[in-house]
């Protein structure tokens, strides 16, 4: 069973709407994705008659919201493989997950003199929390070097771990070149350095079956909105035993257990991480989010977007781009940057857009990657289950039009 | 007021000035030059400027970039070439302020510059139109003659 | 003009809910408000029509949804009086506001041996943060007292605030006694001795006019979801000078001017303070909430508050219960604890939950006052611009009943 | 199965333990005392247990809290009273698997306690209910004897 993309699309009501009198063609999932009508309607219903703060509420509605909350939890904890609801923490998205990493489980466990090991492809939001770790700690960054075809150079790990190492932070997919990455050997090689794994799942949450206990991570962070869920909602996988031991983050309600003048007691996990009133209603639609993915299956979710970027790098290396990245789909999400010599990305995103072409040209949050790639930006278009291979051609057909304009 | 599609702001002016910039390249001597990016795309820009008394006597752009951001400086340079640098440092406050569009600008003094205005359509690419003018205004700050 | 509250009532769609049978009466709005159609339908209309990621695109979907996004800052800015956009932060509420400071200003600013002022009355919100930082530093933590009315010993700020105080953090209106503390008193005082000042409008924002300059206040945190706006939304005005001081607080992308393997510059303020994905959908529907309220008058809604308070603490009153906090409503938000020495409040709010009306049992987070006031916990009624006094009898006569089952 | 309704759920069983708690008091002398709380609540309890070989010999309870956490302490003595600890410590964690909506329990062996199921449906209540029986649990672990 594969994919009803003509079908599944007008569950997308954003495609029913025109930009400068031409339909929408969005190939900007990577950035975020459009929403379902289910999602929405789920939010929708849930503050018409669910509504109310959760947890603290004896009445039966902040009982039901409560029970749509923490059922969000299972859903968010299912679709990345974790047995445990307890041990998926929400927050705003994966850069806050990341974030959380930093200020609790790598603010008491890594000290002066350590080492944090990130990689070269990495988003911004899983290097700048590090740099910003090891200057406070002075703790030092390394960073394991891409190869030319946009691979990590796994075969250099026993010089880029060492027993200095305390984090080993990777994405599992990057959001640049696509390739989707060896994690379970990257954590393998940590765990025997004695190091913790922290894996940026952004774009691999969307696009790719997950199980945490597969690939062995420790923590794990990803994103409701590029997920065709709501914006400020996302989930932070964490090992159970290495949340029960970290300090909390945020203080204030929820978060405690007992409250006195000059100190405190925490709550039990997930909840000692969870200050204050929570997304309630953006972890609902996130909840929602993962059914419609398991309702579509994701399998068939991966199924369809390798043949879209198979298709999409072939189209646009026929039409004279550079596509970054590697070739072999097996290894490689739905993700195509590419750059024409004729015509700067950002000039070829503003005419595409004349087109009803949405694609996102720049640094992508990766600029020391760019920097490896030795280009100042790039031109990307990305795919998701609502992309056909007609939108793939009306995208080289505009880019043929750009080219035209600068002949 | 100009109406322009974006087509033809493009194939009239923007890339006449990309295609052949013109003051481009290194300007020796020169009293000032000043380099500067736009970390969020990558664009480049270095602005050389030689004084004659209070005027701007000879002015040259080096760079890489989009199409906006080039064209944009070379039609700078062409502009304030032999203006006092008080006119050109008010006439890059103009354009600043036309593309935060806050004021409409006078056909007459922009000429081609007002085919800038179909960028304010593009927040994103504003940055990029006003890369080189804001070179220019620091580059007059740092020689103490703005 | 007042409020035309059966009119307004009709925006509420969960008010045609039933709870057990019962139309719904719900007097728990200190806790988390309902929402409005319009608030609702503006993020409904986001997500089909405007949607796609903020600030990084080149197209079109992305400059309106930036433009939405940041319409929205504006008018949380106006909203509590605040002449620049710039100085409003996105948060997730007021929880994450108060965090954010503790993270960035105080962190870079309270040091060993230094001191910090909060109040008996806040909120666990507005006071483990401090704990937390104090912790940290090694600083302390002094309680400024609250009076047998529910007021802030003011009398007391030249013993309290002393030239090692750095910073005085309070609420402007407490969600327990309902009091409206004399900040701008505070301010002075503190700004005499050179500390900052961080209030906690969590309750005030939705309920009184406020106005940042004249309340001279140098940070203000406060909620989408207590103001009929969304949940995973808030805002923390800062002052712009010590907005541009402070370092940032979340690593990642947005937040950044240039990224370097080791080391990273970082963009103006705001977006400084927004690492990641922002809460796009849900910044955007706060704005629709500000606007609400802006149509209805927050002197209005202050003005229905006041009826609704003096009428419910009289009624209360006439039934028997101890109704904390002060008797003058001029210095009295919309809220009502209470006991009846009969009916533990937890067993009131159970027995209450079947008439369809839903109140408060426990401690509100507040659990050190809870110990200044005596009691393990109160019941609490707090009231909105869509409740009536026919809910009040309601209420009145539904205690009446819990007391006959206890009699 | 019984199906209460509130208001018979707190007339019939919860209000007559609430009134008359059984076995409330100190116990002296007592092999093991525990005192526990509920912040979320205030509710607190202390419970004193004299055990008589391998049973619960005696056993009282002390405290302040809502009906149903009072009502729940004062079950918990009568029914536990003369059981050998393991089958008393099997009672709880029946209860509390019952609570959690895991088990639906024997009406022959709960007696009175079936109404506690009543508070299933109220999730911020079951931690009233189990403030006892967990004191129970932590109790026996503390002397030895579970
Ligand atoms: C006085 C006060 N401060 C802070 C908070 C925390 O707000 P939030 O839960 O939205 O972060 C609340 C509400 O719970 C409050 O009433
Ligand atoms: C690989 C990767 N990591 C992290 C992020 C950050 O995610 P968010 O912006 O949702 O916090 C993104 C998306 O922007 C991403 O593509």
């Amino acid at each position: 069973m594969s994919l009803d993309v003509e079908s599944l699309r007008k569950d997308f009501p954003i495609f029913e709407t025109q930009v400068h009198g031409k339909p929408l063609i969005y190939l900007d999932s990577a950035s975020s994705s459009q929403k379902p009508r289910q999602v929405v309607d789920r939010m929708v219903r849930f503050y018409e008659t669910e509504y109310a703060n959760v947890h603290r509420g004896v009445y039966d509605l902040s009982e039901r919201a409560t029970a749509a909350y923490e059922g969000a939890r299972a859903a968010c904890a299912r679709f990345v493989g974790a047995r445990d609801p307890r041990s998926i923490i929400f927050t705003r998205g994966t850069t806050e997950g990341i974030n959380l990493v930093r200020f609790t489980w790598a603010r008491a466990n890594v000290k002066a003199g350590d080492e944090i090991l990130v990689t070269e492809m990495e988003h911004h939001s899983n290097l700048v929390p590090w740099q910003l770790l090891a200057q406070e700690v002075g703790a030092s960054l390394r960073h394991l070097p891409v190869d030319d075809e946009g691979l990590l150079r796994i075969d250099l790990l026993d010089e880029y771990i060492t027993e200095r190492t305390k984090v080993v932070a990777v994405s599992l997919m990057s959001n640049v070149l696509g390739t989707i990455n060896p994690v379970r050997a990257l954590a393998d090689a940590a765990h025997a350095a004695g190091a913790r794994i922290v894996v940026d799942a952004a774009q691999a949450a969307p696009h790719i079956p997950i199980d945490v206990n597969e690939l062995d991570v420790d923590f794990l962070a990803y994103s409701s909105h590029k997920m065709l869920g709501p914006t400020g909602a996302g989930a932070l996988y964490g090992r159970l035993d290495l949340l029960e031991e970290m300090p909390p983050f945020h203080g204030g309600g929820e978060m405690i257990r007992e409250v006195f003048p000059d100190h405190s007691t925490w709550a039990e996990v997930p909840h000692k991480f969870e200050a204050g009133t929570p997304n309630i209603a953006q972890a609902v639609g996130m909840g929602a989010a993962v059914e419609y993915l398991e309702g579509l299956g994701m399998g068939n979710v991966r199924a369809h977007e390798k043949e879209m970027v198979d298709y999409g790098i072939s189209k646009l290396e026929e039409a004279g781009a550079k596509v970054y990245g590697p070739k072999d789909i097996s290894i490689r999400g739905g993700v195509a940057s590419f750059n024409l010599d004729e015509v700067h990305p950002h000039d070829m995103a503003t005419i595409l857009d004349q087109e009803g072409l949405c694609i996102r040209a720049g640094h992508h949050c990766a600029q020391p990657l760019m920097r490896v790639l030795g280009v100042p930006a790039t031109a990307r278009a990305s795919f998701y289950v609502y992309n056909t291979p007609d939108e793939i051609d009306a995208l080289v057909g505009a880019l043929d039009k750009a080219k035209g304009w600068f002949a | 007021m100009v109406c322009l599609s974006l087509e033809e702001l493009y194939k009239e002016v923007i890339l006449d000035h990309y295609r052949a910039p013109r003051n481009k390249g290194q300007l020796d001597p020169h009293d000032v030059a000043l380099e500067r990016n736009n970390p969020l795309c990558g664009d480049e820009i270095e602005v050389f400027v030689k004084f004659d008394g209070e005027n701007v006597g000879a002015i040259a752009f080096e760079g890489k970039g989009c199409s906006i951001s080039m064209a944009s400086a070379s039609m700078m340079t062409e502009k304030v070439q032999g203006l006092t640098v008080k006119d050109a440092g008010e006439l890059a406050e103009t354009i600043k302020k036309m593309m935060a569009g806050e004021e409409e600008g006078e056909p007459e003094v922009l000429g081609d510059l007002v085919s800038l205005k179909g960028v304010v359509k593009y927040p994103v690419r504003i940055k990029c139109a006003l890369l080189g003018w804001n070179t220019l205004l620091e580059a007059f700050e740092e020689s103490g003659k703005n």
